[in-house]
Protein backbone atom coordinates (compact mmCIF):
# COMPACT_ATOMS: atom_id res chain seq x y z
CA UNK A 1 0.00 0.00 0.00
CA UNK A 2 1.57 3.17 -1.13
CA UNK A 3 -0.05 6.21 -0.54
CA UNK A 4 0.32 10.05 -1.23
CA UNK A 5 -0.80 13.07 0.29
CA UNK A 6 -0.62 16.51 -0.51
CA UNK A 7 1.47 18.25 1.86
CA UNK A 8 2.06 17.13 5.59
CA UNK A 9 1.45 13.49 6.85
CA UNK A 10 -1.11 13.42 9.61
CA UNK A 11 0.89 10.43 11.62
CA UNK A 12 -1.31 9.38 14.20
CA UNK A 13 -3.95 8.70 12.06
CA UNK A 14 -1.51 6.87 9.51
CA UNK A 15 -0.31 4.47 11.84
CA UNK A 16 -3.66 3.64 13.87
CA UNK A 17 -5.07 3.61 10.22
CA UNK A 18 -2.15 0.50 9.28
CA UNK A 19 -2.66 -0.94 12.78
CA UNK A 20 -6.00 -1.37 12.63
CA UNK A 21 -6.09 -2.63 9.24
CA UNK A 22 -4.06 -5.39 10.26
CA UNK A 23 -5.00 -6.11 13.54
CA UNK A 24 -6.31 -9.61 12.54
CA UNK A 25 -4.09 -10.61 10.21
CA UNK A 26 -1.82 -12.47 12.67
CA UNK A 27 1.44 -10.67 12.65
CA UNK A 28 3.41 -10.05 15.89
CA UNK A 29 5.69 -7.23 14.60
CA UNK A 30 4.58 -3.53 13.17
CA UNK A 31 7.75 -1.46 12.65
CA UNK A 32 6.79 2.18 11.71
CA UNK A 33 9.44 4.07 10.56
CA UNK A 34 8.31 8.07 10.56
CA UNK A 35 10.69 10.64 9.38
CA UNK A 36 10.09 14.63 10.47
CA UNK A 37 11.51 17.58 9.12
CA UNK A 38 14.39 18.80 10.83
CA UNK A 39 15.30 22.68 12.04
CA UNK A 40 18.62 22.94 10.51
CA UNK A 41 20.55 25.54 8.13
CA UNK A 42 18.14 27.84 8.85
CA UNK A 43 15.35 26.55 6.25
CA UNK A 44 11.55 26.93 7.15
CA UNK A 45 10.66 23.40 5.71
CA UNK A 46 11.44 21.03 2.59
CA UNK A 47 9.48 20.30 -0.61
CA UNK A 48 9.05 17.42 -2.70
CA UNK A 49 8.63 16.53 -5.97
CA UNK A 50 7.57 12.35 -7.22
CA UNK A 51 7.66 10.71 -9.99
CA UNK A 52 4.74 8.56 -9.83
CA UNK A 53 4.75 6.16 -12.50
CA UNK A 54 8.36 4.59 -11.38
CA UNK A 55 7.60 4.73 -7.31
CA UNK A 56 4.99 2.81 -7.71
CA UNK A 57 6.94 -0.04 -9.89
CA UNK A 58 9.87 0.19 -7.46
CA UNK A 59 7.06 -0.11 -4.18
CA UNK A 60 5.74 -2.95 -6.12
CA UNK A 61 8.56 -4.84 -6.41
CA UNK A 62 9.47 -4.37 -2.19
CA UNK A 63 5.70 -5.76 -1.97
CA UNK A 64 6.85 -8.78 -3.62
CA UNK A 65 10.02 -9.18 -1.44
CA UNK A 66 8.04 -8.83 1.40
CA UNK A 67 5.35 -11.26 0.24
CA UNK A 68 8.64 -13.63 0.18
CA UNK A 69 8.89 -13.59 3.66
CA UNK A 70 5.85 -13.58 4.72
CA UNK A 71 5.75 -9.87 5.54
CA UNK A 72 3.48 -6.63 4.15
CA UNK A 73 5.15 -3.32 3.97
CA UNK A 74 3.34 0.28 3.80
CA UNK A 75 4.58 3.58 2.78
CA UNK A 76 3.24 7.25 2.58
CA UNK A 77 4.99 10.03 1.44
CA UNK A 78 3.67 13.91 1.25
CA UNK A 79 4.34 15.75 -2.46
CA UNK A 80 4.75 19.38 -2.08
CA UNK A 81 5.90 21.72 1.02
CA UNK A 82 6.21 20.38 4.45
CA UNK A 83 7.14 22.58 7.21
CA UNK A 84 9.38 22.17 10.21
CA UNK A 85 8.50 19.51 12.67
CA UNK A 86 5.89 18.29 10.45
CA UNK A 87 6.12 14.62 8.85
CA UNK A 88 6.91 13.98 5.16
CA UNK A 89 7.31 10.03 5.23
CA UNK A 90 6.38 6.64 7.08
CA UNK A 91 7.24 3.33 5.78
CA UNK A 92 5.94 0.21 7.58
CA UNK A 93 6.86 -3.62 7.73
CA UNK A 94 4.23 -6.12 9.46
CA UNK A 95 5.57 -9.16 9.71
CA UNK A 96 4.82 -12.55 11.84
CA UNK A 97 8.81 -12.73 13.03
CA UNK A 98 10.35 -9.22 14.66
CA UNK A 99 13.60 -10.99 13.09
CA UNK A 100 12.42 -10.13 9.72
CA UNK A 101 10.61 -7.38 10.32
CA UNK A 102 14.06 -5.15 12.08
CA UNK A 103 15.75 -6.67 8.61
CA UNK A 104 13.20 -5.45 6.45
CA UNK A 105 12.49 -1.86 7.47
CA UNK A 106 16.20 -1.35 7.92
CA UNK A 107 16.60 -2.23 3.87
CA UNK A 108 13.45 -1.19 2.41
CA UNK A 109 14.33 3.03 4.21
CA UNK A 110 17.76 2.76 2.97
CA UNK A 111 16.70 1.70 -0.83
CA UNK A 112 14.16 4.39 -0.36
CA UNK A 113 16.88 6.92 0.25
CA UNK A 114 19.05 5.51 -2.68
CA UNK A 115 16.21 4.68 -5.37
CA UNK A 116 12.71 6.30 -5.10
CA UNK A 117 12.42 8.89 -7.78
CA UNK A 118 11.77 11.78 -5.00
CA UNK A 119 13.23 14.84 -5.06
CA UNK A 120 13.76 17.27 -2.19
CA UNK A 121 14.34 21.13 -2.01
CA UNK A 122 15.21 23.34 0.65
CA UNK A 123 12.22 26.15 1.59
CA UNK A 124 14.70 29.09 2.75
CA UNK A 125 13.79 33.19 2.46
CA UNK A 126 10.72 32.42 0.20
CA UNK A 127 13.08 29.88 -2.50
CA UNK A 128 12.48 26.54 -2.99
CA UNK A 129 16.39 25.24 -3.29
CA UNK A 130 17.24 21.89 -5.00
CA UNK A 131 19.22 19.86 -1.68
CA UNK A 132 21.43 18.44 -4.40
CA UNK A 133 24.26 17.92 -1.47
CA UNK A 134 21.88 15.70 -0.11
CA UNK A 135 20.64 13.42 -3.28
CA UNK A 136 22.07 10.14 -4.38
CA UNK A 137 22.51 9.22 -8.17
CA UNK A 138 20.09 6.05 -8.87
CA UNK A 139 22.18 2.94 -9.61
CA UNK A 140 23.06 3.15 -13.27
CA UNK A 141 23.69 6.67 -13.33
CA UNK A 142 25.65 8.59 -15.79
CA UNK A 143 24.83 6.26 -18.94
CA UNK A 144 23.93 9.50 -21.19
CA UNK A 145 27.23 11.11 -20.13
CA UNK B 1 8.40 10.75 -32.53
CA UNK B 2 9.95 10.31 -29.29
CA UNK B 3 9.64 12.15 -25.97
CA UNK B 4 12.21 13.26 -23.46
CA UNK B 5 11.25 14.44 -20.59
CA UNK B 6 13.40 16.27 -17.63
CA UNK B 7 12.32 15.52 -14.07
CA UNK B 8 12.50 16.69 -10.73
CA UNK B 9 14.53 19.98 -10.64
CA UNK B 10 15.97 19.83 -14.00
CA UNK B 11 14.42 23.05 -15.41
CA UNK B 12 13.86 21.84 -18.98
CA UNK B 13 10.88 21.84 -21.44
CA UNK B 14 10.43 18.11 -22.82
CA UNK B 15 11.75 17.65 -26.38
CA UNK B 16 10.43 15.65 -29.24
CA UNK B 17 13.35 14.21 -31.62
CA UNK B 18 12.93 11.82 -34.38
CA UNK B 19 15.38 9.42 -33.19
CA UNK B 20 15.74 5.50 -33.31
CA UNK B 21 18.37 4.99 -30.34
CA UNK B 22 19.22 6.22 -26.61
CA UNK B 23 23.13 7.14 -28.12
CA UNK B 24 21.45 9.52 -30.58
CA UNK B 25 19.79 11.13 -27.13
CA UNK B 26 23.31 11.27 -25.30
CA UNK B 27 24.99 12.98 -28.51
CA UNK B 28 21.81 15.49 -28.72
CA UNK B 29 21.96 16.42 -24.97
CA UNK B 30 25.85 16.29 -24.61
CA UNK B 31 25.81 19.12 -27.05
CA UNK B 32 23.28 21.24 -24.94
CA UNK B 33 25.22 23.01 -21.97
CA UNK B 34 22.42 23.61 -19.82
CA UNK B 35 22.60 19.57 -19.12
CA UNK B 36 26.56 19.32 -19.03
CA UNK B 37 26.03 19.16 -15.47
CA UNK B 38 23.41 16.77 -15.23
CA UNK B 39 24.07 13.76 -17.48
CA UNK B 40 27.07 12.19 -14.98
CA UNK B 41 24.86 11.36 -12.29
CA UNK B 42 20.84 11.20 -14.29
CA UNK B 43 19.23 7.47 -14.74
CA UNK B 44 17.83 6.87 -17.89
CA UNK B 45 14.23 5.36 -17.97
CA UNK B 46 12.02 4.06 -21.32
CA UNK B 47 8.46 4.20 -20.30
CA UNK B 48 8.86 4.10 -16.83
CA UNK B 49 11.71 1.43 -16.45
CA UNK B 50 14.90 2.41 -15.73
CA UNK B 51 17.77 1.40 -18.23
CA UNK B 52 21.59 0.77 -17.75
CA UNK B 53 22.66 0.35 -20.85
CA UNK B 54 22.57 2.57 -24.12
CA UNK B 55 21.50 -0.44 -26.16
CA UNK B 56 17.79 -0.17 -26.16
CA UNK B 57 16.22 0.17 -29.62
CA UNK B 58 13.13 2.69 -29.48
CA UNK B 59 10.08 3.27 -31.69
CA UNK B 60 7.61 5.78 -32.04
CA UNK B 61 5.70 7.11 -29.28
CA UNK B 62 8.04 5.92 -26.63
CA UNK B 63 8.65 7.74 -23.42
CA UNK B 64 12.37 8.93 -22.02
CA UNK B 65 13.04 10.56 -18.77
CA UNK B 66 15.91 11.56 -16.93
CA UNK B 67 15.92 11.14 -13.33
CA UNK B 68 18.90 13.45 -11.31
CA UNK B 69 20.07 12.58 -7.93
CA UNK B 70 17.01 11.52 -5.68
CA UNK B 71 16.06 12.38 -1.90
CA UNK B 72 13.05 11.16 -0.30
CA UNK B 73 11.80 10.84 3.06
CA UNK C 1 9.79 6.94 29.43
CA UNK C 2 8.86 3.64 30.77
CA UNK C 3 5.11 2.97 31.17
CA UNK C 4 3.17 -0.56 31.99
CA UNK C 5 -0.35 -1.26 31.69
CA UNK C 6 -2.15 -3.90 32.87
CA UNK C 7 -3.83 -5.70 29.87
CA UNK C 8 -3.41 -5.03 26.49
CA UNK C 9 -1.95 -1.77 25.45
CA UNK C 10 -3.99 1.03 23.63
CA UNK C 11 -1.62 1.21 20.52
CA UNK C 12 -2.45 4.11 18.46
CA UNK C 13 -3.40 6.54 20.99
CA UNK C 14 0.75 5.68 22.87
CA UNK C 15 1.88 6.36 19.24
CA UNK C 16 0.21 9.26 18.63
CA UNK C 17 0.90 10.56 22.67
CA UNK C 18 4.80 9.37 21.93
CA UNK C 19 5.18 11.19 18.66
CA UNK C 20 3.51 14.46 20.40
CA UNK C 21 5.51 15.04 22.91
CA UNK C 22 8.82 14.78 20.49
CA UNK C 23 7.04 17.08 17.86
CA UNK C 24 8.94 20.06 18.49
CA UNK C 25 12.46 18.18 20.08
CA UNK C 26 14.13 18.23 16.13
CA UNK C 27 14.21 14.50 15.87
CA UNK C 28 14.50 13.24 12.46
CA UNK C 29 13.22 9.74 12.58
CA UNK C 30 10.88 7.91 15.25
CA UNK C 31 10.82 4.34 14.92
CA UNK C 32 8.14 2.21 16.85
CA UNK C 33 8.23 -1.34 17.36
CA UNK C 34 4.75 -2.79 17.93
CA UNK C 35 4.56 -6.73 19.49
CA UNK C 36 1.12 -8.14 18.98
CA UNK C 37 0.05 -11.80 20.19
CA UNK C 38 0.07 -14.35 17.46
CA UNK C 39 -2.60 -16.97 17.16
CA UNK C 40 -0.46 -20.70 17.45
CA UNK C 41 -0.63 -23.74 19.13
CA UNK C 42 -3.76 -23.30 19.88
CA UNK C 43 -3.50 -20.29 22.54
CA UNK C 44 -6.03 -18.00 23.73
CA UNK C 45 -3.89 -15.47 24.61
CA UNK C 46 -0.62 -14.60 26.54
CA UNK C 47 -0.06 -13.67 30.49
CA UNK C 48 2.99 -11.37 31.44
CA UNK C 49 4.80 -11.02 35.32
CA UNK C 50 7.05 -8.23 35.35
CA UNK C 51 9.81 -7.72 38.10
CA UNK C 52 9.42 -3.71 38.09
CA UNK C 53 12.78 -3.20 39.95
CA UNK C 54 14.88 -4.77 38.17
CA UNK C 55 13.49 -3.41 34.45
CA UNK C 56 13.48 0.09 35.43
CA UNK C 57 17.43 -0.18 36.08
CA UNK C 58 17.77 -1.83 33.00
CA UNK C 59 15.77 0.35 30.96
CA UNK C 60 18.13 3.28 32.71
CA UNK C 61 20.89 1.87 31.42
CA UNK C 62 19.02 1.83 28.06
CA UNK C 63 18.07 5.56 28.64
CA UNK C 64 21.83 6.45 29.09
CA UNK C 65 22.95 4.63 26.19
CA UNK C 66 20.40 6.65 23.56
CA UNK C 67 21.73 9.92 25.55
CA UNK C 68 25.38 9.23 24.57
CA UNK C 69 24.20 8.92 20.68
CA UNK C 70 21.39 12.19 20.89
CA UNK C 71 18.43 9.85 21.08
CA UNK C 72 15.76 9.42 23.30
CA UNK C 73 14.09 6.06 23.73
CA UNK C 74 10.64 4.90 25.21
CA UNK C 75 8.87 1.86 26.42
CA UNK C 76 5.00 0.31 27.25
CA UNK C 77 4.90 -3.04 28.35
CA UNK C 78 1.17 -5.01 29.58
CA UNK C 79 0.62 -6.88 32.85
CA UNK C 80 -1.25 -9.65 32.89
CA UNK C 81 -3.08 -11.29 30.58
CA UNK C 82 -3.32 -9.76 26.49
CA UNK C 83 -5.56 -11.88 24.41
CA UNK C 84 -4.37 -12.93 20.43
CA UNK C 85 -4.25 -9.86 18.02
CA UNK C 86 -3.75 -7.27 21.09
CA UNK C 87 -0.82 -6.16 21.50
CA UNK C 88 1.58 -6.18 24.74
CA UNK C 89 4.67 -3.87 23.74
CA UNK C 90 6.17 -1.09 22.58
CA UNK C 91 9.58 0.19 22.16
CA UNK C 92 10.34 3.24 20.18
CA UNK C 93 13.34 5.43 19.52
CA UNK C 94 13.59 8.99 18.52
CA UNK C 95 16.53 10.04 16.95
CA UNK C 96 17.68 13.25 14.98
CA UNK C 97 19.49 10.67 12.36
CA UNK C 98 18.01 7.62 10.55
CA UNK C 99 21.14 5.16 11.15
CA UNK C 100 20.85 6.40 14.66
CA UNK C 101 17.57 5.33 14.85
CA UNK C 102 17.38 1.74 12.88
CA UNK C 103 20.11 0.41 14.55
CA UNK C 104 19.42 1.11 18.11
CA UNK C 105 16.09 -0.27 17.79
CA UNK C 106 16.87 -3.33 16.44
CA UNK C 107 19.77 -3.84 19.55
CA UNK C 108 17.02 -2.46 22.06
CA UNK C 109 14.40 -5.05 20.68
CA UNK C 110 17.26 -7.55 20.83
CA UNK C 111 18.15 -6.72 24.34
CA UNK C 112 14.90 -7.04 25.73
CA UNK C 113 13.82 -10.13 24.81
CA UNK C 114 17.36 -11.70 25.95
CA UNK C 115 17.23 -9.47 29.57
CA UNK C 116 14.17 -7.97 30.51
CA UNK C 117 12.82 -9.08 33.60
CA UNK C 118 9.66 -10.34 31.94
CA UNK C 119 7.79 -13.92 31.97
CA UNK C 120 5.59 -15.40 29.57
CA UNK C 121 2.70 -17.55 30.07
CA UNK C 122 0.45 -19.49 27.32
CA UNK C 123 -3.43 -19.11 28.38
CA UNK C 124 -4.40 -22.32 27.13
CA UNK C 125 -8.00 -23.88 28.42
CA UNK C 126 -8.05 -21.73 31.51
CA UNK C 127 -4.29 -22.74 31.98
CA UNK C 128 -1.44 -20.40 32.45
CA UNK C 129 1.33 -22.23 31.59
CA UNK C 130 5.24 -20.52 31.27
CA UNK C 131 6.58 -20.25 27.72
CA UNK C 132 9.62 -21.97 28.75
CA UNK C 133 10.82 -23.00 25.50
CA UNK C 134 10.76 -19.69 24.11
CA UNK C 135 12.64 -18.05 27.16
CA UNK C 136 16.03 -16.72 27.45
CA UNK C 137 18.35 -17.36 30.12
CA UNK C 138 19.82 -14.03 31.54
CA UNK C 139 23.37 -13.56 30.69
CA UNK C 140 25.42 -14.87 33.77
CA UNK C 141 22.63 -17.75 34.53
CA UNK C 142 23.47 -20.66 36.48
CA UNK C 143 26.14 -19.39 38.99
CA UNK C 144 23.99 -21.20 42.04
CA UNK C 145 24.13 -24.54 40.58
CA UNK D 1 18.41 -12.22 58.20
CA UNK D 2 18.60 -12.48 54.10
CA UNK D 3 15.45 -12.92 52.27
CA UNK D 4 15.73 -15.00 49.01
CA UNK D 5 12.61 -14.83 46.71
CA UNK D 6 11.74 -16.58 43.84
CA UNK D 7 11.02 -14.52 40.19
CA UNK D 8 8.07 -15.50 37.42
CA UNK D 9 6.83 -19.43 37.08
CA UNK D 10 8.97 -20.29 39.97
CA UNK D 11 6.55 -21.60 42.42
CA UNK D 12 8.10 -21.18 45.91
CA UNK D 13 7.79 -19.03 48.79
CA UNK D 14 10.36 -16.80 50.03
CA UNK D 15 12.58 -17.77 52.15
CA UNK D 16 14.38 -15.61 55.33
CA UNK D 17 17.69 -17.58 55.97
CA UNK D 18 21.02 -16.31 58.29
CA UNK D 19 23.66 -16.38 55.47
CA UNK D 20 27.18 -14.03 55.36
CA UNK D 21 27.33 -14.95 51.84
CA UNK D 22 26.00 -16.34 48.21
CA UNK D 23 27.59 -19.96 48.53
CA UNK D 24 25.42 -21.10 51.17
CA UNK D 25 22.74 -20.07 49.37
CA UNK D 26 23.78 -21.66 46.26
CA UNK D 27 24.27 -25.14 49.05
CA UNK D 28 20.63 -24.68 50.78
CA UNK D 29 19.26 -24.59 47.27
CA UNK D 30 21.13 -27.40 45.64
CA UNK D 31 19.82 -29.44 48.76
CA UNK D 32 16.33 -28.31 47.40
CA UNK D 33 14.73 -31.19 44.89
CA UNK D 34 12.14 -28.65 43.83
CA UNK D 35 15.05 -26.23 42.67
CA UNK D 36 16.87 -28.20 40.63
CA UNK D 37 15.49 -27.38 37.19
CA UNK D 38 15.95 -23.71 37.91
CA UNK D 39 19.24 -23.27 39.11
CA UNK D 40 21.44 -24.07 36.20
CA UNK D 41 19.09 -21.50 34.22
CA UNK D 42 18.59 -18.67 36.89
CA UNK D 43 20.08 -15.33 36.80
CA UNK D 44 20.77 -13.98 40.74
CA UNK D 45 20.47 -10.36 42.07
CA UNK D 46 21.45 -9.01 45.14
CA UNK D 47 19.62 -6.26 46.21
CA UNK D 48 18.44 -5.45 42.67
CA UNK D 49 21.62 -5.75 40.72
CA UNK D 50 22.21 -8.84 38.93
CA UNK D 51 25.58 -10.37 40.62
CA UNK D 52 27.60 -12.70 37.72
CA UNK D 53 29.58 -13.95 40.62
CA UNK D 54 29.25 -15.86 44.25
CA UNK D 55 31.88 -13.74 45.58
CA UNK D 56 29.56 -11.25 47.34
CA UNK D 57 29.37 -10.89 51.03
CA UNK D 58 25.59 -10.62 52.45
CA UNK D 59 24.70 -8.28 55.46
CA UNK D 60 21.27 -8.02 57.04
CA UNK D 61 18.48 -7.24 55.54
CA UNK D 62 20.18 -7.99 51.45
CA UNK D 63 17.25 -9.19 48.94
CA UNK D 64 18.62 -11.99 46.78
CA UNK D 65 16.36 -12.37 43.95
CA UNK D 66 16.30 -15.67 41.67
CA UNK D 67 15.46 -15.10 37.86
CA UNK D 68 14.60 -17.67 35.54
CA UNK D 69 14.52 -17.53 31.82
CA UNK D 70 12.57 -14.25 30.40
CA UNK D 71 10.88 -13.74 27.26
CA UNK D 72 9.22 -10.13 27.19
CA UNK D 73 7.57 -8.85 24.62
Amino acid sequence: MLSLYNGALDVPKILKDWYEAEAKSNYGAYIPFVGTVRSEDGIDGLSFDIYEPILESWFKDWQKKAKEKGAVIKMAHSRGDVMLHESSYIAAVFSPKRRVALEFIDEFVEDFKASAPIWKYDLKNGQRIYAKERSTAIKGSGILA
Amino acid sequence: MVKVEFLGPIQKEALELEIDNLNEVAAILQKDDAMKEWLDNCAVAVNDTLVTSLECALKDGDKISLLPPVCGG
